[in-house]
Order: structure tokens, then C-alpha cells, then sequence
């Protein structure tokens, strides 16, 4: 990888659609410096979820991060949300440029 | 025909949903439609309250709320001793069926309107104000007043929920602009109403034929609920309209709005205020049975019901 | 003006795609417009069914239906051997000119209409018939009646593809329902019609000036074609018209239907049915220049058949 | 009331997105929106140029473009020297305010038809033509004519913008087609015309809550700006159409015009065609501070000093 | 990567949006435990995928599984639909929380 | 991971919804071989890009090709966009099948 990269956490969450505004604030609170959405449709543990109407609607949010904030963001979604809402967590290696973006 | 012919809509969507057609209508569509019903539905209830001077609804509007308040609390206690419910799926499900189905009363005002029947035009105001209190039941049976009850998140998302601000939005706007201000609107948020509602119908039976799954695993006492609470509430709704002094079809509106069952601003309330109750079991009662039931059956029987109470009383 | 004034924005979108403008009707739009379009065709259609019985359309139908299978089985010999093209795609392309395209036939009714000539209302029930039978037979030639075509999926996705579910839909509804039970939604769905119309074809010709790129690769052979398999096609459809007994103005709509290519079913089911067929060649040919050709210029022709024949026969 | 009722749906949504409201308009819907809008104001403008001989309008048009060039010539200098601005951001800021906004128009048109005060129908022609010379005229500012700007690329920003497409692709097919052939889509394009201003008010009203924070961040200057530029914009608007001989209501309209700030448009070319201007000053300005002044308190206060020169001139 | 977390494949398949119906069989049929969808456009060896019209239209999949189920996946897909569609298919590897829920 | 797979790079850019004709062009010219969008929302350093109307919309661009294109191609981006434009880049290891589809 060039030498310009920098490692660095994706973290991606699939999680239903209306905790978008939780979320959110959740990532701020957490020193995310960023965060991007996507509309997403799926089956998973809790069934299918076809995005048909708002409350089977699902999003998939990526954050770049370093590992510590990574791992707290990890921590918070774990103990608020898991029991109770469809999610899924995972983590990634990838190189960004200009990391300084991505460290809080 | 003995019901409503946007009705086919519906039975169209569901039967296209249970034959996995590819018919899907995009999620945008069903946001863009539900946007224009409900805000619509508010401008038409602010050209009523327009025309009526808000005092004398007032006494009105508070025994319609006193009594609706019943049902939750009633419902509350049978879904947890009879149908062995938890008590936040209990409480969830009480609050959606406290609350009203803006949908099933269009149909319903559809129904009566095909038929000649007149209703006072100020049920829109009462659908709008039994909205949300049944979703502050539901939260409240549910957690307690105390402890730990996130308030403040709660009360944002009933108030500054979608289905909430484009129905008030609408009723003050309607207010506000009065009949003639509203009049050059006309074109798109009345006439075009009813082919709006055949549309949002189409998609409810692809999204109802999606939750059929969810009902079978509900189980018998809940399909039982979904059909005997609208009945019951129904009753009481047909009951307090009348003694209240409204028309027959104003009546039967009552009936319907106490019958119907929310599945705007419910399940998105209580997906946040109590996330410990399964949406599969509150949205596959009221969109998989009482919904339709409601629109074959229901609104039929709750005029038929109206019409006797007013022999009855009169 | 010699054409419809709906083509214009065929032709703003296809000028607008040419010069690579930032003007892009999203996918979802796209979707809603087809939805009302075919959904409103469909309601027609069963309005018209509901005045006519049954019973007296069925010979016609027959008719229209044996005369119009003999369109793809000419093409698919015609392209296999002239053309030089593999089996699935002349199959695939035979089944696409087969069958119909809506719209063409709703600006040919439109064109119609602005000139004041009538036309049999029932001509929409042939424009269902006529969607399907073609499919099938395309499926038929790419992969014979027997070894291995997953028979029961190709049905699925012909019989509960989009198209189907709306027209045949839509036709069921209307006919139920009849006149006054649609007449409420008449607002949107008759109203609105020709605006939403104009709309689609704005995109249409967005979508058309993607393709352009295909044709070029296509060659001059299935340019021919694709030119000349709609007049053959129009003629026969305009023969079979008058020697029914129907007036000019419905002459002129079969001629249109029969020389019409699908672009909205058959993609959807030769992709499914018959994936090694070059979807490229099949949609370039209908799309590009068919459905142009028609708009601009087969109407018209069509029609000064239909008065000839008219004419000559009777 | 004094202002025109569609108003309201903009404080809806400015309301509902500062409460942090779960309403969204989804992005299709106001891409779609903004395609109706735009059309049919391009059609409307067609079809009244279809009434008059176009070389009538070619000396208005020449004048009109000239007075309204001198906006962001003015502007430019103010926010370089009083606004301490850079050249980028004073250029972009410039052109934001020389060009025009659609919406703003349409209820000005609005306002004044509520009134029963009449304006000339060409007024939407001129709206088309002011549309894009002020981008052009930023993107000298920023850049000069010489060296290195891609003029290519901006021209082609500009005029195959999706806003210039549909609104001189509307112009030229309500043009050619005339009032006759459009009319069978009146339906769509006039009668629904204010109900869609409503609701891409109520989206503008969500967007501009969104921007509320970027005012801040502008500072006193800029927000003294947005309200002082259209103002004396404004004056000239309506001075030059009166010295041109517009009616009242023309004259209302034309400094409407000249007073609004266009954030369809010139957003996109600057985006592409400045890049180093930042989009939150020019876009907050715009849209936080001008759109809604001018819907409020601009275009009655444009009325009264088209009024009153009248007065003075005649 | 936190001590809570598993190794994981991610498999990414974009393709044609009229595969979904097929696609979404075939993975329940190969026990895949979920699935994520994502309508998208681009462009490949089969040319331009605008998304302006429902033939042009595509989507992206993604599945979390074991790298047995992986395997089967992306045999099935290639055997299938890989010689007359534009499909794209590629693998990677991710770290994610409970890993029960994605072993079949 | 199986034979039949190469490893590849996966580049993801995520920018203003605006440049999507631009970066389809430098794309093409810097020998992409192709590249897959979807339409998306977040925050970064440029603040909240909420998609609620298109000069606040934003892409998530995926361009799957050897590390020298990848290189290549965030040069350009760099030096033409980065200062003036909300733009993140990052670079993921994945493997592909057919890996001949990706190589310039
Ligand atoms: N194995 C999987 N692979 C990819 N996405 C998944 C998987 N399992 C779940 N998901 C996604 O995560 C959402 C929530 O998952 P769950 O909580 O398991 O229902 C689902 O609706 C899917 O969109
Ligand atoms: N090199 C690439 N990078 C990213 N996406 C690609 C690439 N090649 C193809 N795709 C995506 O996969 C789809 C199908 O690819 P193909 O089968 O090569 O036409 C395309 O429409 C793109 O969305
Ligand atoms: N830390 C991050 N994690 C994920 N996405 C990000 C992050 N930072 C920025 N983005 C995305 O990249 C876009 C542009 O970023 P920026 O240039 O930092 O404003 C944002 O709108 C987000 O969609
Ligand atoms: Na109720
Ligand atoms: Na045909
Ligand atoms: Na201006």
C-alpha cells in the first residue's frame, strides 16, 4: 500500500432504519469524526426486513475510525441496541488517506 | 357492491404480495403517498374546524377522548391475563389498537359518502386528537410513570412523529387558510384523494401478504384480539357518538376510528418507547386482520350498528 | 402539428440524454409512472369490459389472438436466417416485437382522440390478451417444449410479472367495480392520464438515447427489421381490424398494438427465460428504434391503412 | 392573511425540521417535485409565447436582460470589499443572487392571482432567460475569461443543467405545441401546479431548516445581504418594469425576479464550475435568509413599490 | 480486533436487481444466514448499468458466512448465473461481534 | 481462501453526489474496468450531507482494480477534488473471481 495510506477500523452496522436518529447521535457522542448511510433491505436473524414500508426498513452505516473508538462505539451499540433491535456489527482493515480525518 | 371499491386495491396488492409477484412498489412511493394522505386528511379536518368555532367541540372532543381511553386500558389486562402476553407487548399492542388507522376512516368516509350518507365533517378533528393519547398509554403500561422512563424522547416521538406533524401541520394550515385559502389546492389534496388512497391500498396488501408469516406464529387468542377488540370498540364508539347526538354517519365514523388499529404512528412510537415488544405480533394483528377486517366487514356492521342505537336512543 | 404533441417530450428526453444533460428521472419515478400507467389501462379496460358482455368479445379475441401469434413465429425464422443471429436471441426479440407496448398504444389512442376519430373501447382488452401469449411462444422457440425449461418458473414470471398483475388487475377491478364504481377515482386515473403520459415518454427517450450505443453495435440488418417487422406487422393487425367489422379508428389500434414492441414484459421475462439472449440486441431494436418509428411515424401510416382497407372492403 | 397560504407549508416543514421532526421528504420526491415545477413553467411560458409574436418580446427581453446583468456586477464588489469575502466566494455569492428562483416566482404569481391582479403571461419567458446569464457572469468573476477555465465544461454545466433542460425544453414544446395541443395535459400540468408548489415547500422548508446552522457560521454581514440585495434588486426590478410599460402585476413579478436568488441552478454550476467557493455561505444566504424574506415580506412590499411607481411614472 | 470478535468472510456479489427473486432462494437454499441488499448502478464488462429503468438496474449483496458456505455460494453463482449475467463476485474478510449468528 | 480467487484491490470513494459524471470520466480514462454506486448520506469534515436535496447529496463509489490503478486513480482524485470537494477515500484487500475482469 503507498506509503500516503494509513491503517485504519471500517466498522459497518445493518441495523433497522428508524434507529438512524439514535444512531447518530450515539456516533457523535462516541467521537466518531464521520459517518456514512446507505438504504438497505435484508434478512437476518429477526426475518426478513424488504424496506416495503418504514418499519421494515433497514440502513447500513459505515464509520472509520481507529480501534479505540471502534471498540467503544462496539460497546455502547451492544448494550443499547442488540437484545431488542434487528443489527449486525462488523469490523474491516482498510487504508484511508489524510488519516488525521479520521482520528478523534 | 356491498363494500367499497377501493377495497379491490387492497385484495389486488395481497393477492400480487402471496403470489410473490414482482410487483413492488418502492418504498419512496409508499413515503410520498402516506405524506399526501395524512396531509390532506389534516387540511380537510382545519377547513371543518374552520367552520365551526372550535368552544363547542371542545365538550365533545373530550368525552370522545375520555371514552377511546378505555380501550387500551381494557385491552391491556385481557392481552396479558388471557393472552399470556408480556407486559411490553401487551402494552404495545393496547396502544396501537387505542390508537386510530387514518386509512380505515378515509375508507369508511369513502364507504358512506358512496352511499349517500352524510357525517359531520369534524370526525377529522377527532381522529387527529385520538392519535396519540393511546400511544402515552401504551408507553405508560409498559414502564410506569417513574423510573427510568426516557420522557422527553418519548413525547418527541409522538409529537414530532411524521404521522403527528403532517396531520396537526394540516388541521392548522386548513385552519389558518380557511376554505377559500385552501380552495386553489383543492385540485391535488381532494380530488385527487380517493385514487391516492386506491394506490396507498395496492401497496398496504403487498405489505399485509409480507406479514402473514408473522401471524401464523401468533397464534390463535391473537387473531381472535384483532377481530373481537374492533368489534367491541366499535360498539362503544357507535355508542358514544350517539349519545353525543351525531348523525348516523358521524356515528359510524366513531365506531370506526375506536375500531380501527394504528400502523403509522404506533408502531413507529412504540418501536423506540418500548423496544422490548415484538413488532411482529403487534403489526401482524392490526395490518394482517384487523385491517382488512375492517374494511370488508367492520365499517358495514359499525353502520348497521349506528343506524339501531339511533332508533334505539331516539 | 402531423403527430401527437406528447411525442415532444419523447424527444426533449432523448435530446436531453444525447447531450449527456444532468437531467435524470430517477429509477423510483420510473417505477410510479409505470405503476399508474398500466394500472389505468387496466381500469379502462374493465370499464369497457363491464359494458360489453363477455360472451360477444370472445370470437373477436380468438381471432386476434391466433392472427397476432403469427408474428413471432414469422420473425424467428426471419432474423435466424437473414439476420444470422443464435437461437435465444432470435427467439428472445420475436417474443418482444410478439407482444405489445402500452405506451405506444396509448399515444396511438391519444392520437386518435385529437383528431376526434372513435375507436372501440374494448380494444384495451385485446392489448391485455396480446401482452402475454407472445412470451410464451418465445420461450418455446429458444428452448423447445421439453428437456429442462423450468416451465414453472418462466409461467411465474410471465403470469405474475408487474405488467400482468397491473392490466389483468386493473382490468378486474374495473370491471367489478363498473363505471360509477370507479368514477371517484376518475381524478387521477383518467384525468391525469396523458400528463403522466408525457412524463413517461420524457424518460422513455432519457432510457432511449442510453441505448443508442447498443444499436450502433446491433447493425443494419435488425435496424431493418426493426423497422420493417412493425409496417408487416401493422398491416396484418389492420387487415385482421376490418375484416372484424371494427371502424377505422380500432383498425388503426390493432394495426398499433400488432406492430407494437414490448419493452416493458417481455425484458423482464426473455432475462429470466432465456438468459443467453443478448438483452442488448432485443431493447436496442424496441426500444430504439421501434418504438420512435411508431410514434412518429407508424401511428399515422397505421391509420391510412386501416381508411384503405376500410375502403377496399367493405 | 397577508400572505399567500402555500407559505405555510414552508413554515410547516422550517418547523418540523427545527424540532427535529422524523418527517423526510425523501430526495426522489423533490428530485420529482422540482421535474414538475420546472416543466410546467416551461410550458406556461411556451404556450404564452405561442400567443405573442416573439419579436414583440425581443426588445423587453434585451432590456430586461441588461438591467438584471448589473446585479451581480454590483453585488460582487459590495461582498469583496464590504463582506471581506474571497474571490470565489463573492463570485458564487454573486451569481446566486443575479439568477433567479422559480419557486419564488410561482408564489409571487400566486400572491397576485389570490388578489385578482392581473400580469403579463410572458413574464415566465423572461424568468427563463434570467436564469442563466448571471452563472455565467459568476464564473467570469471567479476566473476571468482567460486561462485555464474550462468554458467547455461550464457551458455545458449550464445548459445542460437539468433546470435550463426542462425549462426551455418546456418552453419550446409549449411552443410548438401550442395551447390546443397541451391542453389535454392541463389536467396535470396547471391544475395540480399550486397543490406541487405546497409540497416542495414544505421540502424547501425541511432543507432550510437543515441550513440554519450555516448561518451562523456566515455571520452579520451576509445575513444583512440577503435581505438588503433583494431588496434594492427588487427596486430595480420593478422600476425597469414599469419604465418597459409591464402592468402592476408585471412589474411585481419582474422584481420578484430580480430580487430572488436561485438555489436550483446556480448551486449545481458553481458547484462544478467554482469549486472553491463554499456552498454553504452562497446556499445559507439563499435559502436561509432571501427565499423566505421574499415569500413573507418581499413580494407584497414589491407589489406596493410597483404600485407606487406607477403612480409617479404615469 | 477485541477478544469478543470472530473472523468472518464477507461476500459481495453485485449483479443484475432482476436476479433478487433467484438470488435470495439460492442463498436460503445454501444456508447463508442473512443477507443485506443495496440497490446501486455502475458499469463492467457487460457496459453501462444506469439504474434509470428496471433492465438497467442493479444490486449489491452481501453475505456474512462461514468460508464453507462462501465456497458453496460462490460455486452456485458462477455454475448458474455467471456466463449470461453481469455479475461481479469477490471476498473478504471481516471481523464480527456473535459470531453464532452467521454459521449455519 | 479458495484457488479460483486473486487478490485485488477494492478502492471506495465516498463524495458529493455532483462529481458522479466527472469521476465516471477520470475513471474510464484512468483504466478502471469498472466501478459500482450507490446513493448515499453521512457527516464528515464538510459537516452533515443529508441527501434531502441534491446539492447535499452524496455517492459511495467502489472500484474494484490492481494497486497501481488504485494508485493511480487517488492521485487524481487528490490533486483534482480533495481540497475543494467532501471526499474520503480508503483501500480494502479483497479477492475476486475471474480476476481478468479487473486488470487494465
Ligand atoms: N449473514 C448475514 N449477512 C449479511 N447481512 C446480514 C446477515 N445477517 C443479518 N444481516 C443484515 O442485518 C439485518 C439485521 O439482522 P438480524 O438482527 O440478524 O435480523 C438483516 O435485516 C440483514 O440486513
Ligand atoms: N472493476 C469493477 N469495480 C467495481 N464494480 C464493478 C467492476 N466491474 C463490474 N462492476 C460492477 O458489477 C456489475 C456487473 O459487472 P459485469 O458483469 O462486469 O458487467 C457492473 O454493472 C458494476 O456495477
Ligand atoms: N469517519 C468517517 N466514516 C465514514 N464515513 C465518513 C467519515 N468521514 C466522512 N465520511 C463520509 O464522507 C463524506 C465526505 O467527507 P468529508 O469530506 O470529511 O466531509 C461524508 O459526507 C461522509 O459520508
Ligand atoms: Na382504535
Ligand atoms: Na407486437
Ligand atoms: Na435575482
Amino acid at each position: 500500500m503507498s506509503p500516503r495510506t494509513t491503517p485504519c477500523k471500517l466498522l459497518t452496522i445493518i441495523c433497522e432504519a428508524q434507529l438512524e436518529n439514535d444512531l447518530v447521535d450515539d456516533l457523535q457522542r462516541l467521537h466518531a469524526t464521520g459517518y456514512t448511510i446507505a438504504d438497505v433491505r435484508g434478512r437476518g436473524a429477526c426475518g426478513v426486513r424488504d424496506a416495503a414500508w418504514p418499519p421494515s426498513a433497514s440502513i447500513r452505516v459505515e464509520v472509520l475510525c481507529d480501534e479505540r473508538t471502534a471498540g467503544n462505539i462496539v460497546d455502547h451499540l451492544e448494550r443499547r441496541y442488540y437484545a431488542h433491535y434487528a443489527m449486525v456489527l462488523f469490523l474491516g482493515d482498510v487504508a484511508v488517506l489524510r488519516s488525521g480525518k479520521f482520528t478523534s | 357492491m356491498p363494500f367499497e371499491p377501493v377495497i379491490l386495491f387492497f385484495l389486488l396488492g395481497l393477492t400480487a404480495g402471496i403470489a410473490r409477484s414482482d410487483l413492488k412498489i418502492p418504498g419512496v412511493l409508499y413515503e410520498s403517498l402516506s405524506i399526501f394522505l395524512l396531509l390532506a386528511i389534516g387540511l380537510k379536518g382545519g377547513i371543518e374546524l374552520a367552520r365551526h368555532p372550535v368552544a363547542t367541540l371542545l365538550p365533545q372532543a373530550l368525552a370522545v377522548l375520555a371514552t377511546a381511553a378505555a380501550i387500551p386500558l381494557v385491552a391491556f389486562p385481557l392481552l396479558r391475563r388471557f393472552g399470556g402476553l408480556g407486559r411490553a407487548d401487551a402494552a404495545s399492542i393496547a396502544a396501537h389498537y387505542g390508537s386510530v388507522s387514518v386509512v380505515t376512516f378515509a375508507v369508511a368516509a369513502a364507504w358512506l359518502a358512496g352511499r349517500g350518507i352524510e357525517a359531520e365533517g369534524h370526525l377529522i378533528v377527532f381522529l387527529v386528537l385520538l392519535e396519540f393519547p393511546a400511544l402515552m398509554i401504551g408507553v405508560l403500561l409498559a414502564r410506569g410513570a417513574g423510573n427510568g422512563t426516557p420522557w422527553g424522547r418519548v413525547l418527541h416521538e409522538v409529537f414530532a412523529g411524521k404521522s403527528i406533524v403532517l396531520l396537526v401541520g394540516g388541521l392548522l394550515i386548513g385552519w389558518a387558510a380557511g376554505p377559500q385559502g385552501i380552495q386553489p389546492l383543492d385540485r391535488l389534496f381532494i380530488d385527487l384523494f380517493k385514487g391516492v388512497l386506491a394506490l396507498f391500498l395496492l401497496e398496504m396488501g403487498l405489505v399485509a401478504a409480507g406479514r402473514l408469516g408473522d401471524l401464523r406464529r401468533a397464534g390463535p387468542f391473537l387473531a381472535g384480539f384483532a377481530i373481537g377488540m374492533p368489534l367491541a370498540a366499535g360498539v362503544l364508539g357507535a355508542l358514544t357518538g350517539t349519545l353525543l347526538g351525531l348523525s348516523v354517519g358521524g356515528a359510524t365514523l366513531l365506531a370506526t376510528l375506536y375500531a380501527s388499529a394504528s400502523y403509522i404512528a404506533a408502531p413507529a412510537a412504540m418501536r423506540i418507547a418500548v423496544p422490548e415488544a415484538n413488532p411482529a405480533l403487534s403489526i401482524g394483528a392490526a395490518l394482517g386482520i384487523t385491517f382488512p377486517f375492517n374494511l370488508l366487514l367492520g365499517v358495514p356492521a359499525y353502520h348497521w350498528l349506528a343506524g339501531s342505537l339511533e332508533g334505539a336512543f331516539r
